[in-house]
Formats: C-alpha cells, structure tokens, sequence
C-alpha cells in the first residue's frame, strides 16, 4: 500500500493505493493518520479510489482513524469509494456512522 | 477422493505476508469454476480472515508455527480448512460488530464477514490443541446480498 | 528453522494447471528478497520443470496422486524441494539436449533447464518410492549466461 | 494461451498469445500447426510476440511442429522473438537449427 499526502484549501488530503489489509497497509494507514494529527492537521480526508481490497483490519484502521482525529478536535472524512469497499462499509454498517462524500470537490467543500 | 476433485494443501510460516500467497492460489484455482467473480472477490476475503485470525489470534505471530490450509474445489463448490497450533476459543463468546456499542470498535469484524461471504462456517478445536475453521461456498449460490 | 526462514509447503494434485498455482507462490515469495528480475523468472521456469516431470514421469497424471512442494526462503538463497509419487529414474541415463542427435528432439530438455537455471539441483530417491529433486539458488548468484 | 490464424501473401500466419506451457499451451499449438498443414498450407510463420514464458514442453512442441512441417514439404519459421524465448532458444542451442527471423515483413518476404 502507498500513502500520499497533500494539501488543499486547508484540507490534508490522504490517497490511498494498494491493499489496505493486516499486517502492512492498516498500519501505514494508522502511522499517516498519526503523522497528520501530529503535524496539526484539523480536517482529513482519506481518498479511497485506489483501494481495490480491504479487509476487516483496514476496515478497523478507518474506524480508528476517525476516532483518532475526532478525538484530537478536527474532523475525517471519505471519499471516492470503489465499488468493493462501498459493499464492506454498507455490510458493516459503517456507513451510518462514517462521513462519506462521492467527489474530492464535495468533501473538500464540506469542511 | 473423487477424481473430478482438486485438492490443494498449503502450510505457511505465521506472517502476515504469506496472507497474499494463499489467497493466490484460491483465486487462481477458483478462476476455473462457475463460481462469478464477485464471489470469488468475497471468498477471498474471507480466506483472508480466516488466515488472519490463525497468524494473530492463534499462532501469535511466531513464524515458526504454521498454519495449514487445505483447500477442496469439485465441480459444485469450494471447501477451505484453516488449522492453527493455537488454544482455540469460544466462538459463542463473539460480538455481533452491527450492535451500537461495538459499530466503532476497530475490531471484531472478520468472523462477522466470513459468515457474510460464506455460505457455511464452522469451527472445530483439535484435542491436541489449535482450531481449525471450515468455509464452505456453492458456486451457484448467490452473492452476498449488501447492507441489512 | 531459524526465525528468519520463511518455509512455506505446498500439496498439489497432480495436474498441470496447478503449476500455475505452485509458481505463483514462489514467485510472490522471491519478489520480496533481493533475487533480480531475470533470476527470479529463471529460477520460476526451472520449477514450472521440476512439477511438470513430479507430475507427468513421477505421478502419470494421476490427480488423486499428491506432489509436495517445500519451499524454503531465507536471506541468502531459495530452496525448493519437489516430491512425487513415483518410480523414480537413474539421472545418470539421461542424454545431453545440445548432442546433435538430440538437438531436434521434442523432449528432454527440462533437467537440463534446472541445471542452467539454478546453482544446484540434486535428486533424491525415497526408500518407499518417489522422487524428490532439490533446487537451490543463492539471491546474489549471476543469471545464467546465454548460449554456450 | 491463444492462438489467432491469419493469412498474408500465401503465408499462414499462427499469432501466438499467452504461455506455452504443459499441459495447455503446448497443446493448443500442436493442433493449430496440424489444423494448418491439413488445411494445405506449406509456408507456415508462427509469430511469438505475445509469448512472455514458454516452457520445455512449449520448446519441444516448436521443433515438433518444425519437422512436421518440413515432412510435409512446407517450412515453418519463426519470428518477433521476446528476449526471454529468444535467450531459450540460445541455452538450448535452437537457434542453430530452426528458423528465425526479426519482423513480419521479413519473414513473408524470406519463402
Ligand atoms: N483462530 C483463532 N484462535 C484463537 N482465537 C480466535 C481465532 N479466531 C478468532 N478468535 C477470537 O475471536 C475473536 C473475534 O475474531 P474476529 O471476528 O475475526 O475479530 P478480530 O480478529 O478483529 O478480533 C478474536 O478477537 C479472538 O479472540
Ligand atoms: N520425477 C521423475 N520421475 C520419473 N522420471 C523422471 C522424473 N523426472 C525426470 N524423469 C526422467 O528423466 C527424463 C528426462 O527428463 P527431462 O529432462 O525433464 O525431459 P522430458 O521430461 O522432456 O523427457 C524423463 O523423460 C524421465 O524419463
């Protein structure tokens, strides 16, 4: 899994490419996550359209992840969910309690 | 065994890495049956799962501990054991990860998704010690549906 | 086993397509250690060789027969130790593929890719029948050079 | 593996795609040949783009298919050699005696 960050309009923006399953891809989710709260960053969005495959320790690191950055004050956000992962978040029910947003415009504009 | 049976075994080391291989085999030996590649897709989480839970629940992560995977395709569907040296558990004990409390648990997720993907899952612990996890899925039986 | 060896053991039927399967195994596993591109494909062709002849010379096809596959990686080198069934074979009796005789031949060029493509193959005869032969390759050996 | 017939000039043309491997492979090209040369065809160009591995049963079903050719009284050759079939066929020496040309256009023009 790679993980790139950038800016926009005052958004850290996190795109994701590859497997965010056990073992490697949830914790370089986790230690980019941490590395954005750590640097002060307050709105976060996590931009999922390169993610083909994610397993329930992804799933559980996006969870964590929303927890992590709510509890530090700011806000994380989803978007541009392919198709499989849109599947797992609606069988987990997590799409009633994540913030989910179709295009990078929409979510950014939602801060 | 019948003759139109394939049967593939497999032992791995308990890293996370080896997770990859094993599902490469299924998806490759899965390829040549009726079952539709959204099926297909979901199995192979759930082999995922499976083998996640041997590595880290079971086999603690020592990689000098394996974990045995026999894998049963015929002509009408595909049958997964997965085998840890581990202590076994009380699957009864396990969390419905849907209920309120636990929707934002980070964990507590992989046998709710076995038992989505799958059409049957069952557990066995081996009286000299580990548990072994059977999945078990039609090739004509449908997708999992989405949502509730 | 050492804690830095990765052994991963595999049991196919015996039947071509799951070459396949046992090749894509090993190639994931190399593509993680310091073995180059060219090698690694080399060294996958060389067991695409040994399955085929487990498969076909060893176990006649029979898909109910088993070849095991051991496959062990650690930092320096692959070992790959393949075992069927069969009846074994004098590999004294086997002819040179380059002798002019031979050079039009359909066969009996796959012992001599292991030869060219690995540092070292040995075989091995079980006392209660079949065949194991042993590949071994170090991650920084040279790929073998063209032509003679 | 897949295997395209095609004609050019009085030239039959196999493009070949995919593995020559055992058991598939090698196979589908021993009846392709067959099916040309029953079909009449003596001028035979089997094209080896597309072949990314063959194996020794693969190399051993190209010179199969050189001497049934050659029985017939036709000529069989090959050509586009990816470097991977093309360092095969240096170990085993088969460069010395099989055919072998660089592009299409030459390979027509050599019957
Ligand atoms: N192979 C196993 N060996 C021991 N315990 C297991 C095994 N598989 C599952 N468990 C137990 O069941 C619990 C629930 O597993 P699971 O639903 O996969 O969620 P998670 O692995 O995220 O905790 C685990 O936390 C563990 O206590
Ligand atoms: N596992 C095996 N069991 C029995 N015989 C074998 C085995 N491997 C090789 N042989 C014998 O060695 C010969 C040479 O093998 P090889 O060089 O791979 O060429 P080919 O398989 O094309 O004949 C085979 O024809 C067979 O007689």
């Amino acid at each position: 899994m790679k993980i790139a960050t950038r800016e926009r309009d005052g958004v850290t923006i996190l795109d994701l490419k590859g497997k965010i399953t056990i073992g490697v891809g949830d914790i370089a989710l986790r230690d980019a996550v941490h590395a954005a709260v750590d640097g002060g960053a307050k709105n976060i969005l996590i931009n999922l359209q390169g993610v083909k495959t994610i397993d329930s320790s992804g799933i559980g690191e996006l969870v964590a992840a929303f927890t992590t950055v709510k509890k530090a004050g700011g806000a994380l956000k989803l978007y541009s969910i392919p198709s499989k992962v849109s599947d797992i978040l609606q069988i987990t029910q997590l799409v009633t309690v994540l913030d989910i947003l179709d295009t990078e415009d929409a979510a950014v504009a939602s801060f | 065994m019948s003759s139109d049976e394939n049967l593939v075994l497999l032992s791995i080391g308990s890293r996370f890495e080896n997770i990859e291989l094993v599902q490469v085999v299924l998806d490759d030996s899965l390829r040549e049956t009726a079952m539709d590649d959204d099926s297909r897709y979901w199995v192979g989480i759930a082999l995922r799962e499976a083998l996640a839970n041997a590595i880290k629940h079971g086999n603690k992560e020592d990689p000098a501990k394996q974990v045995e995977v026999e894998l049963r395709i015929d002509e009408e569907q595909v049958i997964v054991l997965i085998q840890d040296q581990g202590e076994g558990f009380d699957p009864k004990g396990v969390e419905n990860p849907l209920e309120p409390d636990n929707l934002l648990k980070p964990d507590g997720r992989g046998i709710f998704y076995m038992n989505r993907f799958m059409d049957e899952i069952t557990y066995d612990f081996a009286p000299e010690g580990g548990t072994v996890v059977k999945l078990r899925k039609r090739f004509d039986s449908p997708p999992p549906e989405q949502g509730d």
